[in-house]
């Protein structure tokens, strides 16, 4: 099981989203984002982090980055993805998920730990929890809230490709407390919360409930 | 527009140089003119003022700092002292660490979020420049009254301003102060600190050996950043106000920076760098002097092939810019190509600008003409030195007799609590720390609210040694208690960080310090800064912690009327095994409650006297380093052996405080008996070496056996549990009241 | 050489919490008789030749693809002038 | 009801690192022929009565207080039109 980690100047979660991974028990492989080598990974993780400076818009440039150029259609062929943070933001900007992250309602960034339910448990990346689970991650972000227009919301609640949802209070104003989306294939999630951030006892958010994201598709990639 | 150069100095003998409007005296210049043998050129001036200027040279403070060497405690853990960027320790297992805090003061208070990145970027390169992987910062805060308009442009902007740079460079925040009191209005501190972590094997210096190597620059391009002074001397005549029109704000560039640190860190790792300085206060001038002054002793460099942002920049000005995100390297030859291949790769600029030689000069040109030949080392080291006069302030005397005995008491200690508790000091500081990011690298054990900062040592470094230990860090500094006291302010701020780092479980090492003061040429102001840099070396010599590096500034004041002194201490401790830190606070029900060390009535600058009475005055509480030893003992004996469960230490506000966090940490509440006679003692007085600490009743015995062993006092209060904080026969308040009272103050003002 | 404008505004149904902030904090600031206020971007971008059909025509692909998120905003191409 | 635009860019000899990461990507993404972006604020308000001489004066004390940080940045007020 190679799962791909991408860095982009600027990507900082990088290392916390390799060490999830090898906890896990699969093989974080390190994707440049100057490169236009996938490394033949089952698997790819975009992390947080402040790509480019989140100069412009969050991942706005990034998307252009050459890695982007093999992981759009490999992404749009099945090959499991998930976006946190910039992440997602990137995954965004690229069209590979709907709507768009803007600014935080209260116009702070907000570092914290977070309620958040699980509304789908039935992507590459959320197979381990059930519906309805509610788990803590931490958010940390300025730009996380989710916007699309009124149709794109109305596809994405009816076809269920809201993945997660903040219980709680909204960190971000967010429209119907979006956390996390997929795409329609279920290969490709993003979502604004830090899985990789709450994984171990020691450090971190409180509690583990990160594990769920790796287990997952650990799982996935062990069955395939 | 012609430039200064060597041989038309030589020819002008006479003509008038600028160097008041420069900043320097008469008796400064003279020494100039003394060791160049001719009057200095423009570039020379601009060198020589910046390098010679109280923020480069220490010139007001270097006799006094002198004593942290002198007295300094043998430390074998010290693997480079004050004289660095910022000192290094030893923490076992091959792994060193490397710290230091710096101030940013003015600037934050001419445009808070740019001044207070910039601040956390300055300091950020120190660290780097040492060879180190940047791991964490922090943040000392002080600012005027919450209730003073001011403060509410300075607060959120600067808290801004740390967030977005920090947060964008990847570092966790693990931990800092916030303080307000009216004497900061228009004199806000802003003390930022950075940790970094290196193999023990693989410190850097700035140092130029080698003649023939090439030096470096890399990085951001050259632009007019905070050159105000510069451009009297790049005007056609000096009285030309045409180019005196340079920001006087540097806007910093954290993107541009996180590509610095890992373009830094390759280059360490393919060993192709000889020397390395970052670039700070006065730019080029520091670095190349520096550099040149520590290596061979000789240096050349072509000023035009400096890149520039603002190519209308002149000789003078490029050299006193203070453009941030920018380092400068010494390279030998053959390592130029890999060097600049691994610059390429992280989209950094990097550009040859000169050599190093062994002629002991450093010699720059402009346009082929030479504008600078000097001796490098007398611009970097052999600055002014004054022997500023100082005396006790005219009202010390009196003030320290205005002593708290005669405020009256209040007999509803509930209320008190609750006031105590939503002050603008001791309410909670969520509404900073959530803008922080504390989580990224995944190796913070202990942030906020803990009273230290913890990491797990656990970095991804190649040939570096598997590891168990975790550095814990804490700043802290108490201006009102320095006022009353100087010389005891300072060691009640290194008292209480050096405490913080020990209720974590983990061994104070080293210090680390910023010296907050007004003007030196106050003697009165110069007389608190001796004072308290002498009662600061005395306690880190008593305690064992040697001064590893740090940073004074001066003039912060507003007309005659000076801030509350400042010293803001920074303590590093190690922890063998970080799995066994001591939680913050309550962790869970069923525990002992116990407080460890004396109370005494001891209410000379405290919280409450502030908050009730709005009253400064008498003496701080006692300083009692010895107790302190033994208590951080008796913390980290009793971490070791697995005793305790949770910790908190007592500080501002006292057990009254520390008891209603230690139930907020995790929402747990407590009961408990109070120990003396006078509850409202018990309750707020701020005696030292005083921690409360929670463990499972089974290991009660063991805990005051140990306390006995170690003359330590240890009463056990009461037990954890429920929904309350419940002090008996006294005041009872539910644990969400206590939140409520702590969590709405900051908010309230800031939104 | 020649500046060509990129003016780039949110949506007008996309909430605008940064403009709406300040519309908020103008009555407190002795402001009144402002309804609305909405914050957005603007780009100047420096092109190497003139200002002509071609120059803009590039800028504008640039907005549409770059300086602007189309899923959320709007953008406006001007010359300077 | 009228428009007033106000823009908002940073001074000319501050460092606008935005405008530099944009720049510097444009060439990447096959762009060319720029030499140099920088990047400021466009602020949208909305005043209740016509956009007289009083009007603009009030939204340029506005910006000056609010919308504009004078210490780093320069604004320009004008009609929309
Ligand atoms: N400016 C700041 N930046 C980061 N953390 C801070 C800052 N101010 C306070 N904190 C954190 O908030 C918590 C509470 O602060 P404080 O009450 O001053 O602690 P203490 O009294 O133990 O010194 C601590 O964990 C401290 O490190
Ligand atoms: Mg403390």
């Amino acid at each position: 099981m190679r799962v791909g980690v991408v860095t982009f100047p600027g990507t900082l979660d990088d290392q916390d989203a390799a060490r999830a991974l090898r906890l896990a028990g699969a093989e974080a492989v390190p994707l440049w984002h100057a490169d236009h080598d996938l490394k033949g990974v089952d698997a790819v993780f975009l992390p947080g982090g402040f790509s480019y400076g989140d100069y412009l818009r969050c991942g706005a440039i990034s998307r252009f980055a050459p890695l982007m150029t093999e992981l759009v259609p490999a992404a749009q062929a099945g090959l499991p993805m998930l976006g946190t943070c910039n992440g997602f933001q990137i995954l965004c900007e690229a069209h590979l998920l709907p709507g768009a992250l803007v600014r935080n309602a209260g116009l702070h960034y907000v570092c914290r730990d977070q309620r958040i339910r699980v509304d789908n448990a039935s992507t590459a990346w959320t197979t381990d929890f059930a519906e309805g689970q509610e788990i803590t991650l931490p958010v940390k972000h300025g730009e996380g809230r989710y916007v699309a227009d009124a149709e794109t919301l109305a596809e994405l609640e009816a076809s269920g490709r809201v993945v997660f949802r903040y219980a709680g209070s909204n960190p971000n104003g967010s429209l119907n407390d979006i956390a996390g989306i997929t795409n329609e294939a279920g290969n490709v999630v993003g979502l604004m919360p830090h899985p990789e951030h709450a994984v171990e006892e020691l450090t971190g958010a409180p509690g583990v409930d990160g594990r769920g994201f790796f287990s997952s598709i650990v799982r996935k990639l062990v069955n395939a | 527009m012609s430039v200064d150069t060597v041989k038309r100095a030589g020819q002008t003998p006479d003509e008038r140089m600028p160097f008041a409007e420069l900043g320097m005296k008469q008796d400064e210049y003279d020494r100039v003119v003394a060791i160049l043998g001719r009057r200095p050129t423009g570039s020379e001036l601009a060198i020589y003022s910046v390098m010679w200027s109280e923020h480069c040279s220490y010139k007001s403070s270097k006799v006094h700092l002198r004593q942290f060497g002198t007295k300094a405690p043998k430390s074998e853990a010290l693997l480079v002292g004050m004289g660095e960027n910022a000192g290094v320790v030893d923490i076992g297992d091959g792994w060193a660490a490397t710290f230091k805090i710096e101030s940013h003061n003015h600037p934050s208070y001419v445009e808070p979020h740019q001044g207070a990145a910039t601040g956390v970027g300055g300091i950020v390169r120190d660290i780097m420049s040492m060879g180190a992987r940047p791991v964490a910062v922090m943040d000392s805060l002080r600012f005027g009254g919450l209730d003073q308009g001011d403060t509410r442009r300075v607060l959120p902007g600067v808290v801004e301003g740390i967030s977005h740079y920090g947060n964008c460079l990847g570092l966790p925040n693990i931990g800092g102060e916030v303080v307000f009191d009216p004497c900061y209005i228009g004199n806000p501190l802003v003390n930022a600190l950075c940790v970094g972590l290196l193999r023990k094997d693989q410190i850097k210096l700035a140092t130029a050996p080698g003649p023939g190597n090439k030096v470096i620059l890399f990085g951001a391009r050259t632009g007019a950043d905070g050159i105000g002074g510069a451009s009297v001397l790049a005007s056609a005549t000096f009285e030309d106000e045409s180019q005196a029109k340079r920001p006087a704000v540097q806007v910093g560039d954290p993107f541009m920076e996180k590509l610095l640190i890992e373009c830094c860190l390759e280059l360490y790792q393919a060993d192709v760098v000889v020397g390395i300085q970052d670039l700070g206060a006065a730019g080029v001038s520091c670095a190349t002097t520096e550099l040149a002054a520590k290596g061979t002793g000789g240096m050349t460099v072509d000023l035009n092939l400096v890149p520039l942002r603002d190519p209308t920049l002149r000789p003078e000005e490029i050299l006193m810019s203070e453009s941030q995100e920018r380092m400068m390297a010494v390279v030998t030859p053959g390592d130029i190509d890999a060097f600049l291949a691994i610059c390429e790769k992280w989209d950094v600029p990097a550009t040859v600008i000169g050599e190093v030689t062994d002629t002991g000069r450093l010699v720059m040109t402009w346009d082929g003409e030479v504008i600078v030949d000097i001796p490098p080392g007398t611009a970097a080291d052999d600055g002014p030195v004054y022997e500023r006069p100082f005396h006790e302030p005219l009202g010390q005397h009196d003030l320290n007799l205005d002593t708290p005995d005669s405020l009256e008491r209040p007999s509803d200690l509930r209320t008190t609590l609750l006031q105590l508790l939503a002050s603008a000091n001791l309410s909670s500081r969520e509404w900073v720390t959530s803008q922080y990011d504390r989580y990224v690298r995944g190796n913070t054990v202990l942030a906020q609210p803990a009273d230290a900062g913890l990491l797990r040592v656990s970095e991804v470094m190649p040939g570096a040694e598997e590891t168990t230990r975790g550095i814990a860090l804490a700043t802290d500094g108490n201006g009102r208690y320095a006022k009353l006291d100087p010389y005891a302010g300072a060691q009640l701020a290194l008292s209480e960080a050096y405490r913080n780092v020990a209720v974590t479980g983990a061994t104070p090492l080293a210090v680390t310090n910023c010296l907050n003061f007004g003007s030196p040429e106050d003697p009165e102001v110069m007389w608190q800064f001796a004072e308290a840099v002498r009662g600061l070396a005395d306690a880190c010599k008593t305690l064992g912690v040697p001064v590893t590096g740090g940073n004074v500034s001066f003039y912060n004041q507003t007309g005659t009327a000076a801030i509350n002194p400042t010293p803001v201490v920074g303590v590093l401790g190690v922890i063998d095994d970080v799995a066994k830190r001591v939680r913050s606070g309550f962790p869970a029900a069923g525990l002992r409650v116990v407080l460890l060390g004396a109370t005494y009535d001891e209410f000379g600058g405290s919280e409450w006297a502030h908050v009730a009475h709005d009253h400064l005055g008498g003496l701080p509480p006692r300083v009692n380093l010895e107790a302190e030893r033994d208590l951080a003992t008796v913390l980290t004996e009793a971490a070791k052996q697995g005793l305790l469960e949770g910790s908190h230490d007592l500080s501002d506000g006292g057990l009254g405080i520390a008891l209603a966090e230690a139930c907020l940490a995790q929402g747990v509440g407590a009961t408990v008996s109070l120990p003396g006679g006078d509850a409202f003692v018990d309750l707020f007085s701020e005696s030292t070496a005083r921690a409360l600490v929670c463990l499972k009743p089974e290991h009660f015995e063991t805990l005051t056996d140990l306390c006995a062993r170690l003359d330590v006092p240890c009463y056990g209060l009461g037990e954890t549990g429920g929904d309350s904080l419940v002090v008996e026969g006294v005041l009872e308040a539910t644990v969400t009241e206590l939140r409520m009272s702590h969590e709405a103050t900051l908010p309230g003002v800031f939104g | 050489m020649a500046r060509v404008i990129v003016d780039v505004m949110l949506k007008p149904e996309i909430l605008d919490p940064q403009g709406q902030a300040i519309a908020r904090a103008l009555p407190r600031l002795g402001f009144s008789g402002v309804s609305d206020v909405r914050q957005g971007k603007r780009f100047e971008v420096e092109v190497d030749g003139p200002a002509d059909d071609a120059a803009i025509a590039e800028v504008r692909k640039m907005a549409e693809t770059l300086l602007a998120n189309t899923v959320i905003e709007d953008f406006v191409v001007r010359v300077e002038g």
